[in-house]
C-alpha cells in the first residue's frame, strides 16, 4: 500500500542534498592537511552556510495547507528487508531541519577560536553531526531513522569527549551509554512492529495499522526508553547536566538545540500515532513526569553554582514543558510543545553560545567568578538579557508563546498539571534572574575586569537567535502555521481507537485530577 | 482617531533608536528621542481623548498574534473612555517625568539606557491600557514589569538595587501566575480572549460553577480572583506588597513614573477593565475591598515611622492603591479610576519633589535633612501642595477622589462597606500625618546634616523644577473634573467612565454624605495637626511615644517582618530543598546512585567474573565438565 | 564389482587446496623471500575460490556436500586467509618467526575448515575439525621462544583434545542410536522412530553442543579462548577469532539444522542458556580487561553469543543472518586486529589498552580506522556491525525470541563501554610516549579492504544479505 | 555373547576415568594420556556399536580416530617440548602467565 505523499518537486532532491552536503563536506576535509586550520574552518563555514541556504526552500515552498509528507524522496535501499530510502517532511519536522542547518553555522562560528586541538576532526564531527541530525528529522523509514539516530551518537561522543572540559570522559561515556541503552530497546520495538505490520519499516504505512493494546503498551515503553532519555525526562535526566557541562560550546549548543529535541520529536512522530491507545492510557504518567521535570529542574537550578550546569537543568525544566504539551493531547498543547522545542533550541542554544563566548575569555564556569560583567561587556549583557527573558517566557519573546500554549493545553488536559507547570515559570524567573544578577550585576569581579566586549564574529553568531526570539515572539504564526495541519491530523490519529485504561493509569488519573 | 497607533509606536521607536544608537551616537542627547516621542504620544492621546469624549470608539485588530487549534488571539486596540483616561494619565506623567529626568540623570553613565528603558516602559504601559484582549494586556503587563526590573536595578553595580529589581520581578511573577491561569480560565470558558465578546457573554455564566482542582467553585469568582492575583502583584497589595518599598532603589523619576503614577495602578485598571466579571461575584468584590482596605491601613501605619524619604512615599503609594481597590471592591470603579488619576499627579509630584531633595542632599534619610525650605523654595512649595492633595484637603485633587471613595464605601451595598469605610477614614488620618511629618522633618527646622553638605544645598535646575510646577497644577486641579454633585459639580469624571464601568448605586442621604465628608476632612486636619505638634513644636514627643510603644514601633519600623517571613517560609526552604534534597538526595543518592551504581556493580561483577579465569588449565577443564553436567541436569529437570 | 569413480567436482576446491598447500610447503624450501610464500598462498586461495564456482553438488554418498551454505563459509575462510596473510607478512618478521610453514599451516587449517563446512557426515566432520584444530594448535604456539605463545598452544591443545573427545562420544552415541553417521539419515531416523525425547539423543545433542561451543568459544566452554588469543601471535589470534569460529558455526548450523532439525525445541533449550551466558560473560568480563587482545577475545566470545541467537531462531532467516554476521565479523574483527598488529614494533608489545593513549594525535589515520572498527563491533550504524546484529535480532524476533533479543541488546549496549574505551584512549587522552606504527603495503591493503567492507556493508548491506539468503536457500 | 551394554558401560567407565584423570592430574603428558583414554573409550563404544549394528562406519571412524590421535600426539608432544624448553617443567599449575 502506498500512502499519499507529495513528492519532491523542487527539481533537485533537497532533503538528500541537505543530508549529504555536510557529510560530503566532512569527507572532503579529510583530504585537507591538518596544519591548514583556517582552510578547514572556512571550508566548514562555507559548507554549513551552503546547507542553510539550501534549506531555505523548505521554508518558502512548504505547503502549509496539508498534513501530507512533502519533499518526499523514495528509493529502494535494502529490498531484502523492504527498507527504502524514504525522506519527507511535514509540519512537525520541517522546522527542526531548518533549526539544525542554522545551528550548525553558529556552532562553526562559535568554535572559530575556541577549538585549538584536532581542529580537523572537530569540524568533521560537526558536519557529520549536521547530516545525521537532518537525517533523523527527514526519515520516513524506521530503519533509516534508527540509522541516523544512532549514527549521531558517534560525533557527539567525540565532541564531548575530545574537546570537552576536565570531566569530559565521564560525561561522554555517560551520554553514550544512557542514550544507547534507550535506543536499543527501541530497536527491538521497531523490529517487532516490522513483523507485526507485515514486513515494512515504512513509518506512514505502520501508522495506518492498529496494534493490539498490550503490544502497544510494551512498545510504548520500549520507545519511551529511547525518547525519554533523549528528552531527557525525569528521572533519566542526569546525563544532561554532565554532558552539557563538559561539552565544548558547540557540543552543548547542538545538544541543547537539536539533539534533545529528538526525544520529543520521537514521541510526536512515533509514540503517539503508532500507539494511540497506549499513549492515551499513559498520559497521566507522562504528565506526572513532565510536571515533575518542570519543577524539579527549576528548583535545582536555584542551587547551582556552575553556569552551564544551571542552564542544563533549566533545559530539563523546559523540556518538561515540551512533553507536557505533547501529552496534553490537544492542539494548543501540542503546537505549543512543538514551538517550545524550537524555542528551547533557539534560547538554550543561544544561552550556551553566550556562555561559550565568555568562557573563551575567562575559562571558568563558576558563577561566583563573575559579577559586574554588564559594566565591561554591555553588548554581551544585552544579548544575554534577551536570552534570559526569552528563557523565562516574557511576552513578545518566543518563550512566552510556547509556554502559554503549553500551559493552556496542559490545563485543559489536567488542571493540576497546568497549575503546577505554571509554578515552573515563577521559579524560572527566579533562577534565571538570579543567575543574571550574579554574573552581570553587582560589583565588577576582578576576574572579569578588562574583558573585551563581543567582536563582530560573536555578534553575528548571536544575532540570528535574537531575531528568531522576537520573530517567534511577535509573529509566531509564521511558525505555528507550519504545524496546524499536521497537528490536527496527528490528533485525529491519536484520538482513534478504543479507550483503554490500565489500573495504574486510572489511579494516577485519580491522583492528578 | 486613525492615528491612535502612533501612541504606542512612538515610544517604541524611541526605544529602538536609543538602545541601538544611544551608546555610540546619541550619548547625552539620548533624551531628545524619548521626550519627543512621548510628547508626540501625549498630543495624539489628547486628540484621542477629545474624540472619545465626542463618542468615538476604537476596537480593531492589527494582526493575528497566536493561533492554534481553536485558540486565536490578535494584537488589537480598544479605545474607550477608560483607555482614554489612562492614556492621558500615562502620557502626561511620562512626558513630564521624562523632562525632569534630563536634569536628574544628568551625567549618569547609563544615560541613554535610562531613556531607552523609559520609552520602552511607556510603550508597554500604553500597550497594556490599549489592549483589546487579555493576552495583549498580559503582554503589556509583563512588559512594564520588565521595565520596572530594568529601572529598579538601573544602578546594577549596587547589590541592593539588583536585588530589588529581581525581587520586584519575581514577586510579580507570583501574581502573574494567578493572572495567567485566570486568562486561561477565561479562554476555556468563553473560547476567546477578546474583551468585547467575553464581557458580552459574562451574564450567561453568572451562576455557573466549575470544578477547579477538585473543588466546585463559582466560575466568575474563580476567574475574578485569579485575575485579581495579578493585580495584587502588580499593585503591590498585601501579601505581595514587599517589592514596592525595595523598588525605591531605582532612580527617583522611575519611582515617580512606574511605582506611583502608572505601572502600579495597572492592577486597579485591570479590575476596572474586568468590572463585568468582578461585578458578578460578590465574594471576589469583598476580597478586593478587604485586601485594598487592609493594605491601605497596613501601609499607612508603616509609613509613619519610616525615615527613608522615598520609602515613606512608597508606603503612601501602597496605601493609596489600597484605597483604589477598596473603591473597586465596593463597586465604585469610576471612583477608583478617579483616584488613580488624581493620585498619579500628586504622587508623581511627591516623588519628583523628593527626587529634587535627594538631588540636593544626596541622602534618603529624612533624619539627616531639615530646614531645606530656604534652600529649595520651589521644591518645598510643590511638595507642600502635593501633600495637601494627598492628605485630602478640600479643594485639592486628592480630596475629591478620596472623598468619593469614602462616601461610596459608606453608601454601598457591599456587606463590608461600612467596615472598609471605617478603615478608609482611619487611613484618612494617617495619610496627612505621615505626609506632613515628612514635610516638617525635611523642610522645617534646622538642617541636620554636616556643614559641608549644607554648603552644597541648592535648588534643582529648571529642567527639573518646571515639570514639578506643571505637575503641581495637576495635583491641585486634576480633581476638578470630578467635583461631586453635592458640592455643585457635575461628577463629570464618573459620567465619562459610566459606559465602561457603570455607576454604583449609593444609598444615603445628602446629610449622611456631608457627614461622611466632614468626618474624613476633620480627621485629616487632625492628622496634619498632630504631625505639626509632633514634628514642629514638640519634637521630643514622637521619641517618647516611640519609647512608650516600643514593641509596636519596632514592628512597624520593620514593616511587620513580612520580608523576613517570606525569606523564612519560601526562599530559604526552597533553596534548602534544592541543595539538600533534590541535588543532595534525589539526584546524587538515588538517580546517580543507580546510574553510576549499576555500571559500578557491573564493573565489580566483571572483576569477580574475571577471577574465574584463573589461568589454570584444570579449572578450565573443570568448568567445561561442570558446564556439561549442568546442561545435562537442566535437560533432565525439564 | 566395477569401481565407480566418485564425482570429484564438488570436492575439487579441497583437492586443489591440498595440492597447493603441499606445494607451498615444498616451495618454501626453495624460496628465500617469505613474502613470496605469502603471495603464493594468497594466489592459492584465489585459485581455490575460483574453483568453488563450479563445485556445487554432493559426493561420496552424501558424505561431502558442497552447497551454497558451505560455499558461503568457504568464502569467509578464504577471505580470512587473505586478510590474515596480509596482516602477517610484516608481523611475523617482527616476531622473528618468519617461516614458510606458517603459511602452509594456515592453508591446512583452512582446508580443515572447508571440509567441516562441507561435511555431510559426522566422520568427515571430525576429520575436518581435527585438521583445522591441529594446524591451529601449532599456529598458536608458533612463537616458539615465547612463553605466552607456548602456554596458549598448550592450553588450546589440551582443552581442544578434551572437547574433541566429547564430540566423538556424542558421535558414537548417535551412531549407536541411529546406526548411521550421515546427517540426513540421522534426521530421517529420528523422524521415523519418533525419537524426539530420547535421552540418548538428548545427551548426544548436548555433547555436540559442547564440542561446537568449544570451537565457537561459547560460555562456559570458552575458557581457552582468552588465554589462547592473548598468547598466540596476533595475526593468528585474528585468524582464530574468525576461522575456527566460522567453521564451528558452519558445523553447528549444519548438524543442528539438518540432523536435529526436527527436534529444534530440544536443542534450542540447550543453546539458549549458553547464548545468554556467552553474551553476558563475554561482554561483562571484557569490561575489565587491560590487554587489547584479551579484550578482543572476550568481545569475540560475546559476538558468538549474538550469532547463537540466529541459530536458536532455527529458521532459514536465522541461518542466513548468522552467515551474514560471520562475514561482517570477519571484516571488522580482522580490521581491528590489523590495527593492533600495527602497534607491535621491534621492542614494543603494543597490546596493552593504555598503549592506545593519544593515538589520534600521533597516528590519526590508524585511530580513525580503529574508531570505525570499534563502533562496528559495538553495532552502531552506519557500520556493518550494526547490520549484522540487526539481521540476527530481526530473525530471532521473527522466530519469537523477543525476550532473548532484549537481553542481547542490553548486553550489546554494555559492550559499548569497552569498545568506546579504546576510542576514548585514542581520542581523549594525551599520548604518553611516541608509538611507532609498523606499516606495510600488505597491511594497508588489508585495512583498506576491511574498512571499505565495514562501511559499505553498513550502508548497502543488500548484496551480502541476499547472498547469505541464497546460501541457505538450498538448506 | 557379551551384551552391548557391558561394552558401553566399559566405555563409559573408561571415558570417565579419562575425564577425571584430565581434571585431576597436573602433568601435561599424563593429562594428554587421559585424553587418549577418553578417545579409546569412544573407540570401544564405536567398535561395539559397529559390531552389533553390522555396520562398518563405526570401525572406519575408529581408524580415523586412531590416526588422528597419533597426529595429535605428535603435535602435542611438540608443543610440550617447546614449552619445556622455555619453562623446564611439564606441570600445568606453573603455567598461568595469562589469566583474568
Amino acid at each position: 500500500m502506498m500512502e499519499q505523499v507529495i513528492m519532491n518537486n523542487l527539481g533537485f532532491p533537497i532533503l538528500s542534498a541537505l543530508i549529504f552536503l555536510p557529510v560530503v563536506g566532512a569527507a572532503l576535509i579529510l583530504f585537507v592537511n591538518r596544519s591548514q586550520e583556517s582552510v578547514i574552518k572556512w571550508f566548514s563555514l562555507v559548507i554549513s552556510i551552503m546547507t542553510f541556504i539550501l534549506s531555505i526552500p523548505l521554508f518558502t515552498n512548504f505547503d502549509k495547507t496539508t498534513h501530507l509528507m512533502q519533499f518526499v524522496e523514495r528509493y529502494d535501499w535494502i529490498p531484502t528487508w523492504n527498507i527504502t530510502y524514504y525522506l519527507g517532511l511535514d509540519g512537525i519536522s520541517v522546522l527542526f531541519v531548518l533549526l539544525s542547518t542554522l545551528i550548525t553555522i553558529l556552532c562553526v562560528l562559535i568554535s572559530w577560536n575556541a577549538i585549538k586541538t584536532k581542529t580537523k576532526e572537530f569540524y568533521i564531527s560537526i558536519l557529520i553531526m549536521e547530516g545525521a541530525m537532518i537525517g533523523v528529522f527527514c526519515s520516513l523509514d524506521f530503519f533509516l531513522f534508527y540509522l541516523f539516530w544512532e549514527a549521531m551518537l558517534i560525533p557527539m561522543y567525540l565532541l564531548i569527549g575530545v574537546w570537552g572540559g576536565p570531566n569530559r570522559i565521564y560525561a561522554a561515556v555517560k551520554f553514550f551509554l544512557y542514550t544507547l541503552i534507550g535506543s536499543v530497546l527501541m530497536l527491538v520495538g521497531i523490529i517487532v512492529l516490522y513483523f507485526y505490520a507485515g514486513n515494512t519499516f515504512d513509518i506512514l504505512e505502520l501508522m495506518t495499522k492498529t496494534y493490539p493494546y498490550n503490544m502497544q503498551i510494551w512498545l510504548f515503553w520500549a520507545f519511551f526508553a529511547a525518547f525519554a532519555v533523549k528528552v531527557p525526562m525525569f528521572p533519566v535526566h542526569t546525563w544532561l547536566p554532565d554532558a552539557h557541562t563538559e561539552a565544548p560550546t558547540a557540543g552543548s549548543v547542538i545538544l541543547a538545540a537539536v539533539l534533545i529535541k529528538m526525544g520529543a520529536y520521537g514521541f510526536l512522530r512515533f509514540s503517539l500515532p503508532l500507539f494511540p491507545e497506549a499513549s492515551r492510557a499513559m498520559t497521566p504518567i507522562m504528565l506526572l513526569l513532565s510536571v515533575t521535570a518542570i519543577i524539579y529542574g527549576a528548583v535545582i537550578c536555584l542551587a547551582q553554582t556552575d553556569l552551564k550546569r544551571l542552564i542544563a537543568y533549566s533545559s530539563v525544566s523546559h523540556m518538561g514543558f515540551v512533553t507536557l504539551g505533547i501529552f496534553a493531547m490537544n492542539a494548543q498543547g501540542m503546537e505549543g510543545g512543538i514551538l517550545q522545542m524550537l524555542n528551547h533550541g533557539v534560547v538554550t542554544g543561544a544561552l550556551f553560545l553566550s556562555v561559550g563566548i565568555i568562557y573563551d575569555r575567562t575559562h571558568t564556569r563558576e558563577i561566583a567568578d563573575y559579577g559586574g560583567v554588564a559594566s565591561v561587556m554591555p553588548v554581551y549583557a544585552t544579548a544575554f538579557m534577551i536570552f534570559t527573558l526569552a528563557s523565562i517566557g516574557l511576552p513578545a519573546t518566543n518563550g512566552f508563546i510556547g509556554e502559554f500554549l503549553i500551559i493552556l493545553g496542559g490545563f485543559k488536559a489536567s488542571q493540576l498539571s497546568g497549575v503546577l507547570a505554571a509554578t515552573g515559570i515563577i521559579i524560572g524567573a527566579g533562577y534565571m534572574l538570579w543567575l543574571y544578577q550574579r554574573v552581570f550585576f553587582m560589583e565588577t569581579n576582578q576576574k572579569v575586569l578588562g574583558l573585551k566586549d563581543m567582536d563582530a564574529r560573536e555578534v553575528i553568531t548571536l544575532l540570528p537567535m535574537v531575531v528568531l526570539i522576537f520573530w517567534i515572539g511577535i509573529y509566531p504564526n509564521t511558525f505555528l502555521g507550519f504545524m496546524h495541519e499536521s497537528v490536527r491530523h496527528l490528533l485525529e490519529r491519536v484520538n482513534t481507537g478504543n479507550v483503554h485504561e490500565i489500573v495504574t493509569a486510572k489511579n494516577i488519573i485519580g491522583f492528578i485530577k | 482617531m486613525n492615528n491612535y497607533l502612533l501612541i504606542p509606536s512612538l515610544p517604541l521607536a524611541a526605544f529602538l533608536i536609543n538602545i541601538l544608537l544611544g551608546r555610540d551616537f546619541l550619548k547625552e542627547k539620548a533624551h531628545w528621542t524619548s521626550i519627543l516621542a512621548v510628547a508626540g504620544s501625549w498630543v495624539v492621546a489628547v486628540m484621542t481623548l477629545v474624540d472619545v469624549y465626542g463618542g468615538g470608539r476604537v476596537n480593531e485588530d492589527l494582526y493575528t498574534w497566536i493561533s492554534s487549534g481553536g485558540f486565536k488571539v490578535s494584537v488589537g486596540f480598544l479605545i474607550d473612555p477608560l483607555t482614554a483616561v489612562m492614556l492621558i494619565v500615562v502620557t502626561t506623567c511620562a512626558t513630564l517625568i521624562h523632562i525632569y529626568a534630563v536634569g536628574y540623570m544628568h551625567g549618569d553613565k547609563g544615560y541613554y539606557r535610562f531613556f531607552a528603558y523609559l520609552s520602552l516602559f511607556t510603550f508597554c504601559m500604553l500597550m497594556l491600557v490599549m489592549a483589546n484582549n487579555f493576552l495583549q494586556l498580559y503582554f503589556g503587563w509583563e512588559g512594564v514589569g520588565l521595565c520596572s526590573y530594568f529601572l529598579i536595578g538601573f544602578w546594577f553595580d549596587k547589590k541592593s538595587a539588583a536585588d530589588a529589581g529581581k525581587k520586584a520581578f519575581i514577586v510579580n511573577r507570583f501574581g502573574d501566575f494567578g493572572f495567567g491561569l485566570g486568562v486561561i480560565m477565561i479562554f476555556l470558558t468563553f473560547g476567546t480572549l477578546d474583551y468585547t465578546p467575553v464581557f458580552g457573554q459574562v451574564g450567561g455564566f453568572a451562576l455557573n460553577t466549575v470544578n477547579f482542582l477538585g473543588y466546585d467553585v463559582h466560575l466568575m469568582t474563580l476567574i475574578a480572583l485569579l485575575l485579581f492575583c495579578g493585580s495584587i502583584g502588580k499593585s503591590a497589595q498585601m501579601p505581595l506588597h514587599v517589592w514596592l518599598p525595595d523598588a525605591m532603589e531605582g532612580p527617583t523619576p522611575v519611582s515617580a513614573l512606574i511605582h506611583a503614577a502608572t505601572m502600579v495602578t495597572a492592577g486597579v485598571f485591570l479590575v476596572a477593565r474586568c468590572n463585568p466579571i468582578f461585578s458578578l461575584s460578590e465574594t471576589a468584590l469583598i476580597v478586593v475591598a478587604l485586601i485594598g482596605a487592609i493594605t491601605s491601613l497596613f501601609a499607612a501605619t508603616i509609613a509613619i515611622v519610616q525615615n527613608d524619604i522615598k520609602r515613606i512615599i512608597a508606603y503612601s503609594t501602597l496605601s493609596h492603591l489600597g484605597l483604589m481597590f477598596l473603591a473597586c471592591g465596593v463597586g465604585a470603579y469610576a471612583a477608583g479610576i478617579f483616584h488613580l488619576y488624581t493620585h498619579a499627579f500628586f504622587k508623581a509630584l511627591l516623588f519628583l519633589a523628593a527626587g529634587s531633595v535627594i538631588h540636593a542632599v544626596h541622602t534618603n534619610d529624612i533624619q539627616k535633612m531639615g530646614g531645606l525650605r530656604k534652600y529649595m523654595p520651589v521644591t518645598y512649595a510643590v511638595f507642600f501642595l502635593a501633600a495637601l492633595s494627598a492628605g485630602g484637603v478640600p479643594g485639592f485633587a486628592g480630596f475629591f477622589s478620596k472623598d468619593e471613595i469614602i462616601w461610596l464605601a459608606y453608601a454601598s451595598h457591599s456587606p463590608v462597606g461600612k467596615f472598609v469605610w471605617i478603615i478608609g477614614t482611619i487611613v484618612a488620618f494617617f495619610t496627612p500625618f505621615y505626609s506632613f511629618r515628612l514635610i516638617f522633618l525635611t523642610f522645617h527646622g534646622k538642617f541636620r546634616g554636616t556643614h559641608e553638605e549644607e554648603h552644597h544645598l541648592h535648588e534643582s535646575p529648571k529642567v527639573m523644577t518646571i515639570p514639578l510646577m506643571l505637575l503641581a497644577i495637576g495635583a491641585v486641579a486634576a480633581g476638578w473634573v470630578g467635583i461631586p454633585h453635592l458640592l455643585g459639580g457635575g461628577a463629570n469624571f464618573a459620567e465619562f467612565l459610566k459606559p465602561v464601568v457603570g455607576h454604583p448605586e449609593a444609598h444615603g442621604t445628602h446629610a449622611e454624605e456631608w457627614a461622611v465628608m466632614g468626618i474624613s476632612v476633620l480627621i485629616g486636619f487632625a492628622g496634619i495637626g498632630l504631625a505639626a505638634l509632633f514634628y514642629l513644636y514638640r519634637p521630643e514627643l514622637p521619641v517618647r511615644v516611640g519609647q512608650m510603644f516600643s514593641g509596636i514601633y519596632k514592628v512597624l519600623y520593620n514593616k511587620y517582618y513580612v520580608d523576613e517571613l517570606y525569606s523564612f517560609i519560601i526562599v530559604r526552604p526552597t533553596i534548602w530543598i534544592a541543595k539538600n534534597i533534590l541535588i543532595g538526595i534525589t539526584d546524587a543518592r538515588i538517580i546517580e546512585a543507580i546510574v553510576n551504581g549499576v555500571p559500578n556493580a557491573i564493573g565489580v561483577f566483571s572483576q569477580g567474573l574475571r577471577r574465574i579465569q584463573t589461568g589454570f588449565l584444570q579449572h578450565y577443564a573443570t568448568i567445561m565438565a561442570a558446564g556439561v553436567l549442568i546442561i545435562v541436569a537442566l535437560m533432565l529437570l525439564r | 564389482m566395477p569401481i565407480a569413480m566418485p564425482d570429484l567436482r564438488p570436492v575439487m576446491p579441497e583437492i586443489i587446496m591440498t595440492v597447493l598447500a603441499l606445494s607451498i610447503l615444498m616451495a618454501d624450501l626453495l624460496i628465500k623471500r617469505k613474502e613470496t610464500v605469502a603471495f603464493l598462498s594468497i594466489i592459492s586461495v584465489g585459485v581455490v575460490a575460483y574453483a568453488l564456482a563450479g563445485s556445487m553438488g554432493t559426493t561420496f554418498n552424501g558424505m561431502f556436500v558442497s552447497d551454497g551454505y558451505s560455499m558461503f563459509f568457504k568464502l569467509i575462510f578464504i577471505l580470512n586467509v587473505i586478510l590474515t596473510v596480509l596482516i602477517s607478512v610484516k608481523y611475523i618478521v617482527i616476531e622473528r618467526v618468519n617461516f614458510g610453514e606458517y603459511y602452509s599451516l594456515i592453508l591446512f587449517s583452512t582446508l580443515g575448515m572447508m571440509i567441516m563446512a562441507s561435511a555431510g557426515d559426522l566422520i568427515v566432520l571430525y576429520l575436518g575439525l581435527e585438521l583445522m584444530a591441529l594446524s591451529t594448535y601449532i599456529l598458536a604456539g608458533f612463537i616458539r621462544y615465547d612463553i605466552k605463545s607456548n602456554e596458549a598452544a598448550m592450553k588450546y591443545f589440551l582443552l581442544g583434545a578434551f572437547a574433541s573427545a566429547f564430540l566423538l562420544y556424542g558421535t558414537s552415541m548417535i551412531y549407536g542410536l541411529t546406526g548411521t553417521t550421515d546427517l540426513k539419515a540421522i534426521s530421517a531416523y529420528i523422524v521415523k522412530n519418533g525419537l524426539a525425547s530420547n535421552p540418548i539423543l538428548m545427551l548426544s545433542m548436548i555433547l555436540f553442543a559442547v564440542a561446537f561451543s568449544f570451537k565457537i568459544a561459547a560460555v562456559p566452554f570458552h575458557m581457552w579462548a582468552p588465554d589462547a588469543y592473548e598468547g598466540a601471535p596476533t595475526s593468528i589470534t585474528a585468524f582464530m577469532s574468525v576461522g575456527p569460529k566460522a567453521a564451528g558455526f558452519a558445523v553447528l548450523g549444519r548438524v543442528f539444522m539438518i540432523a536435529f532439525g526436527t527436534v529444534k525445541i530440544e536443542w534450542a533449550g540447550i543453546l539458549i542458556p549458553i547464548a545468554i551466558l556467552t553474551m553476558g560473560v563475554g561482554n561483562i568480563v571484557a569490561l575489565s580487561q587491560t590487554n587489547i587482545k584479551r579484550m578482543l577475545a572476550y568481545s569475540s566470545i560475546a559476538h558468538a553469543g549474538y550469532m547463537l541467537l540466529g541459530i536458536i531462531a532455527g529458521t532459514g532467516e536465522g541461518m542466513s543472518s548468522v552467515l551474514n554476521y560471520m562475514l561482517i565479523y570477519a571484516f571488522m574483527n580482522i580490521g581491528a586486529f590489523a590495527v593492533v598488529i600495527m602497534l607491535r614494533s621491534e621492542g614494543f608489545k603494543g597490546d596493552s589498552i593504555s598503549d592506545y593513549e593519544g593515538l589520534a594525535k600521533t597516528h590519526p589515520m590508524a585511530a580513525a580506522l580503529m574508531l570505525v572498527f570499534m563502533f562496528s563491533l559495538t553495532g552502531i550504524p552506519p557500520t556493518a556491525g550494526f547490520m549484522g546484529k540487526f539481521y540476527v535480532f530481526m530473525s530471532a524476533i521473527h522466530a519469537g525470541y523477543t525476550w532473548l533479543v532484549i537481553i542481547a541488546v542490553i548486553f550489546s549496549a554494555i559492550s559499548a563501554y569497552f569498545y568506546l574505551r579504546i576510542v576514548m584512549y585514542m581520542y581523549m587522552k594525551e599520548p604518553k610516549e611516541a608509538v611507532q606504527l609498523t606499516t606495510s603495503p600488505a597491511i594497508g591493503l588489508a585495512l583498506a579492504i576491511t574498512v571499505t567492507a565495514v562501511l559499505f556493508i553498513g550502508i548497502l548491506p543488500s548484496i551480502f544479505v541476499n547472498f547469505a539468503r541464497a546460501a541457505v536457500a538450498g538448506f | 555373547m557379551v551384551p552391548l551394554n557391558w561394552y558401553l558401560m566399559l566405555s563409559t567407565v573408561v571415558f570417565m576415568i579419562g575425564v577425571f584423570g584430565f581434571l585431576t592430574r597436573r602433568n601435561i603428558i599424563i593429562m594428554f594420556m587421559s585424553v587418549e583414554l577418553m578417545l579409546n573409550a569412544v573407540n570401544i563404544s564405536l567398535v561395539s556399536f559397529s559390531h552389533y549394528l553390522q555396520d562398518m562406519r563405526g570401525q572406519i571412524l575408529v581408524f580415523f580416530i586412531i590416526t588422528v590421535a597419533a597426529a595429535e600426539a605428535a603435535i602435542g608432544l611438540a608443543i610440550i617440548i617447546a614449552l619445556f624448553r622455555n619453562k623446564t617443567t611439564a606441570h600445568v599449575d606453573e603455567m598461568n602467565e595469562m589469566k583474568g
